[in-house]
């Protein structure tokens, strides 16, 4: 059904509004099957609003699918952005942005309709440093053979494909020779290992790839072009984590527990109104740099990821100084998969929010450059190349 | 920058004014006058962009705007140190008279204001912690239909400068605000030296001054609560526009600054601190828009918003402005650099009209902490 | 170093047997064993270097050295996370039943400690401010010459592998300390997680165990404030331990980990990271040595001493181990490192014995604040 | 009078006693001349006891000197430790260090007889990077002819000589064309001017050298070495900054201001006791420092230095928060060239501790780099002659 059907001359919101009212009435969520409602979604033109007619959008501004998924959730339907967070919201712009014709039909259509996606850049020897990636693909019968290992790869598990970077020139220098894949995880050679971590918790990967071939067709951009396909994904992740961040709310823990707890310690008190502050000021930030950015991430989503980093641990450290002597236990190191709201287990974790998705150094050095323009370090590394560099 | 284009206009006239009406040589050339700035160039500012009665309605002189627009003045006001009695006069004097409602005070007042030719401030009891009126020591007689006050208020902002004082005193079981014109007579007025050198204060002795009434009897808590948290925001705009001024300053410093062969601002040490002075001032701006926002429209978190705004500007400022001290080094630390004189006025920002202890305790009672 | 020559030997000779005894592998063992540490072990360690009698009397089979030799081992320890009550046996509870001067029980007790056949611990009734004996909330009753202890003690140190608890208890008016030998009739241990996981808590019920008084009646405040006191420099000396491994250990890593075709320690933000860690190291360990002079001189200054050094070292042993997950990147945030293992004992060590904040609120009570 | 003369055998510190006590009473310094006081100081080796018999020492323990100025100033006698620290402190160590036999006679007697010297390596291109210094020293008639601008040097307008860096071969790299003289500021060329500052003081000046003529025999160490010369001044003045911190005391200023002001704030309360912890634990680690060096300073005291320097800024700061509305208020801004006690004036001052004498930037590095040996950053100017070098 087009977007042609439509009555008479609407705004953009009140076409989305109008579509999305039909599409809940033709498929009412409670009654369809979730693979046939999002097929219908997608082809309603209301998966990206912004894209063209024929790949998930009717072509409105990025910012009108907010109010599609408020009324998608309102109603009980699914919402991919939830659901499908990398492959929806960082996978897709990368297909858009790279994909020739026949991918973007596959994999956008795919993705609509529920497969999951995830990430496979960072590696043990390239976490800050990521375009020091080893993991090899050489050319071998129209595809691509690939071995090595990657890490920090979150809900492999529950992925069907993952987006891949090797390398295919290790004679470039290191930005220069590598390549990116959508890679099929079910493909011979693709081992997934549960990487447990401070809280007890397997919430990521390791990813080991031995002798994994890839069709040429699931190559993403250009040969040797894969650094600028990946910063084209990073961009959009870097501006999820601030959203993320948003919702994971240590100060309304810290209020909760203040108020059940705190008695009437003056430093408490006066920690717990700096602790709102400071999330208040972050939260007036990040709505203005969405309204400002009208959807584009910019390199001010770092100011946001720095910012909710510090105020997660300072609120969390807040929150374990409020529960007083039980600060001193825990609930399980068993790996539960749970989505535990244990405060001791959310202090433990917070803990990496200034090292994942970016460290607050490497976030600092964007500010500062990006921002600000000051120059770059001096670089040992940049022309040389990969296979000449020294690496540990 | 993401700001309507009236605002943006007003921005860039105003700059391009103040780069000829306050460049740093006039802003030095005022360090250490009387009243600290110029009466000509201060009506100037009235006259050909009518900056002082931008937030005065229409009907007293003024061009009827919000606090939005004011905003725009203090950012720029802030970013030259522009001297003028804008924080006394402007800010606190105008937005007192205007909310008292009381017609013959505002026909007085405000269209002077307006063209610049009267000076006026509040002679309030106390800055960092205690400008409540309640705190007044000024005590005011009846005198036939006047009135008479004494008593000594020791800070006040622009005090010499004043044609007009605005003065919290105490009557009955009421405080209540008068206006005094400073004569020889009954007023005395002795200038204190200031840490911040593009500010003036004076102590003021009050011995049975004639006064007149401001508003409704009683009223001078609300009008003072009022003015100051209006006020406030003004000076939240000074804090960021001053930042954001030692921010540039800063930035191109290090990209000129060679050590070690290199231009310092390679160096991850100046980069880091650079992208915190950053954050903050993009942090301090942020929560200025949201207080701004609750002034225009009457928002039911007014008081929280703008406390909000008042800590996180002090603290930006000061921490920005010491930053960049510390990154021009010995530089910075020189009477002939600037610097020095946007952080002693970051210092005193801080404490004017409430410290950040002061809004975080009224932040704490808000919540219900 | 610029260690006495007795003490840099009692340290390379401990550092060499817990290289072979308590190395990484050791520790990762006992991170879920119930009791937390190896008996037998724990004995060696007794019998061999005589560790656990350092500070006992001789009399009592121990070594009648001062804190200065018993605060090396606090540190060998907890540069290596050895697994073993040194916390509540060694520091805690032979320091109580010393101080008692209790003959009987210092026969009891003192000798088992020393040769590491008895675990022992002071069932405290609060750890991070709550640990003065008036707050515990367990009442002693007589039973003909003996005692009978009732009640309940939330979180009990090495509650479920102690031979022996010492326990505050409060009977007519006074608060006195008792020995209860835990039995299955009338004591309930239940294991309760630590967040540590290199410690062990017990909830402990007590339901009219049998019980023996430990020196004085109404003596338990007296008691437990030096004990604590006492075991809080120990403490502070694990603290000082676990901080300059972190230390050596991210060095270590900066050296020998690249990204961007260079160490990451030629880097300035890592460089002035480490440089920090230092700088707290440094100044934790001269407050411990201080607080370690004030106690073996019974110097008046000892509470301001223990209190300052117990903040100090409390506070940077934190603040390195976060810098440590910090600067190992997403490597220090998994659990196969050993990064985090150091973190959560800083977490726990800060509480035990008194938070930052109820030490610097002694201190502010000693300045006279 | 020699040491000779003393009888039977004594212990060092029993020596430096006894002759101590015989200068004082064979010159009681209220009826003896300055000049021939110290003079006679320095023959009886009191002025600087660890040098040797006839420079000024008796070669026991540096420490002991302490025991001298105690004894020396309980009399009333001067002290040049304080009273001429520059030259005491850094210039005689150097002298020592590579003097000529005749310059150790000629500059220790002088400095020991009263001479002040001031130091003049800072430029106003050479901050932090002080081998980066343009002053040129061009051979010229059995001399030096020197031109170039100073900057920073304390007490230049109270001193007779001066410790000068200057550039004798711009061809090579640039820490190693570097020579060192000792100026005598009445040299023809020679103009200070003061150099007002933050607080409105002039407490140090700039020095303007134009065609200075320098004999070589008061050139310090060989020709192109002065770098290393240099080192080992400045070694000695961060030693003296981690000593002349532990004196001036904001936590005793905010406590008496606390006592009287503070009432019952317990956030004042709180910072008051923080502050005064932190000036506890700084005092405990500088008197094991000096314990442990037993005299000669290394990169530890770059510890002292940086945590003096916050302890001052965080000391005054809480001093003006203790000052409430007073803290908008100044004593004076004309240059009175007095030793004000005003708090408001040592917060301005304060804000130098971190940039003088090594910035915390600069102390971190060393600190970074000495004690945990992590690399130096890669130098772009290291092997390059002077003159071929970016500055700015």
């Amino acid at each position: 059904m087009g977007a042609g059907l439509l009555p008479g001359p609407m705004s953009p919101e009140e076409r989305v509004e109008a579509l999305t009212h039909r599409l809940l009435a033709d498929h009412p969520p409670a009654a369809t099957d979730r693979a046939r409602f999002l097929a219908a979604q997608y082809d309603a033109g209301l998966t990206w609003v912004h894209h063209p007619v024929g790949h998930g959008g009717i072509g409105v501004e990025r910012d009108l699918q907010r109010r599609v998924f408020e009324l998608l959730t309102s109603a009980g339907a699914p919402n991919l952005q939830v659901e499908s967070r990398l492959a929806y919201s960082m996978g897709a712009p990368s297909v858009v942005a790279w994909g020739t014709a026949e991918q973007r039909e596959r994999y956008l259509r795919a993705i609509a309709t529920g497969e999951r996606w995830c990430q496979l850049f960072s590696e043990p020897g390239a976490g800050s440093d990521l375009a020091a990636i080893d993991t090899r693909a050489v050319r071998e019968n129209g595809g691509w053979r690939v071995t090595g290992q990657k890490v920090w790869t979150s809900m492999a598990t529950s992925s069907q494909r993952g987006m891949l970077l090797a390398r295919t020139d290790p004679a470039q220098p290191k930005h220069r020779g590598l390549t990116y894949f959508v890679l099929d995880l079910t493909a011979p050679g693709v081992e997934i290992r549960p990487l447990r971590q401070i809280t007890g918790e397997a919430e990521f990967s390791e990813v080991y790839l031995t002798d994994v071939w890839i069709p040429d067709a699931d190559r993403l951009g250009p040969v040797d072009a894969g650094w600028k396909v990946a910063m084209s994904t990073l961009m959009n992740e870097r501006d999820m984590f601030g959203t993320k961040a948003t919702e994971s709310g240590p100060v309304e823990l810290a209020l909760a527990l203040y108020r059940e707890r705190a008695g009437d310690d003056p430093a408490l008190r006066s920690r717990m109104a700096r602790l709102w502050l400071r999330g208040h000021v972050l939260r007036l930030y990040a709505a203005r740099a969405a309204r400002r950015a009208g959807g584009a991430p910019g390199p001010e989503s770092s100011v946001s990821k720095v910012g909710f980093a510090e105020l997660n641990k300072a609120g969390y450290e807040l929150c374990l100084d409020l529960l007083g002597d039980e600060a001193l236990l825990y609930d399980t190191y068993e790996p539960s998969g749970g989505a535990s709201r244990d405060p001791r287990r959310l202090f433990l974790r917070s803990r990496a929010n200034s090292i994942e998705g970016g460290t607050t150094e490497i976030m600092r050095n964007i500010l500062a450059e990006r921002v600000l323009g000051l120059p770059a370090e001096p670089r040992v590394d940049k022309d040389l190349p990969y296979s000449s560099l020294r690496r540990g | 920058m993401d700001e309507p284009a009236e605002l943006r206009d007003l921005r860039s006239t105003l700059r391009r004014m103040l780069a000829k009406s306050a460049p740093e040589s006039v802003v030095r050339q005022h360090l250490e006058s009387a009243d600290g700035f110029d009466r000509a160039t201060w009506q100037r500012l009235a006259t050909e962009i009518g900056v002082h009665g931008l937030a005065i309605a229409e009907e007293y002189g003024g061009a009827g705007c919000g606090l939005r627009e004011l905003v725009v003045v203090g950012e720029e006001f802030g970013r030259t140190l522009c001297p003028g009695p804008f924080l006394s006069t402007v800010l606190l004097s105008a937005t007192l008279v205007a909310r008292s409602e009381d017609r013959i005070a505002m026909r007085a007042v405000l269209p002077g204001i307006a063209d610049g030719t009267l000076v006026c401030t509040v002679a309030l009891p106390g800055h960092g912690s205690g400008w409540d009126a309640a705190e007044t020591t000024v005590t005011a007689a009846p005198d036939g239909e006047a009135w008479r006050l004494t008593g000594t208020i020791p800070h006040v902002l622009d005090g010499l400068a004043a044609d007009l004082l605005l003065v919290p005193a105490r009557h009955d079981d009421l405080v209540s605000v008068f206006t005094v014109t400073p004569d020889a007579r009954s007023t005395s007025v002795e200038p204190v030296l200031a840490m911040d050198q593009t500010r003036r204060f004076a102590r003021v002795g009050l011995a049975s001054a004639p006064a007149t009434l401001v508003g409704r009897p009683g009223a001078a808590h609300e009008l003072v609560a009022e003015a100051t948290t209006i006020a406030a925001v003004g000076l939240a705009a000074d804090q960021v526009g001053g930042a954001r001024r030692m921010l540039e300053v800063t930035t191109e410093y290090a990209l000129t600054r060679y050590q070690f062969g290199r231009p310092i601002g390679s160096f991850q040490a100046v980069k880091h601190a650079l992208a915190d002075m950053l954050i903050g001032t993009e942090l301090a701006r942020a929560a200025l828009d949201d207080a701004v926002r609750a002034v225009d429209e009457g928002a039911p978190d007014l008081a929280t918003a703008v406390s909000a705004a008042k800590v996180v500007c002090s603290e930006t400022y000061y921490d920005v402005a010491a930053a960049a001290i510390q990154l021009h080094g010995g530089l910075g630390f020189t009477w002939e650099h600037g610097a020095h004189l946007y952080f002693k006025r970051a210092t005193a920002d801080r404490i004017l009209l409430g410290s950040p202890a002061h809004h975080t305790e009224r932040l704490a009672a808000a919540l219900g902490l």
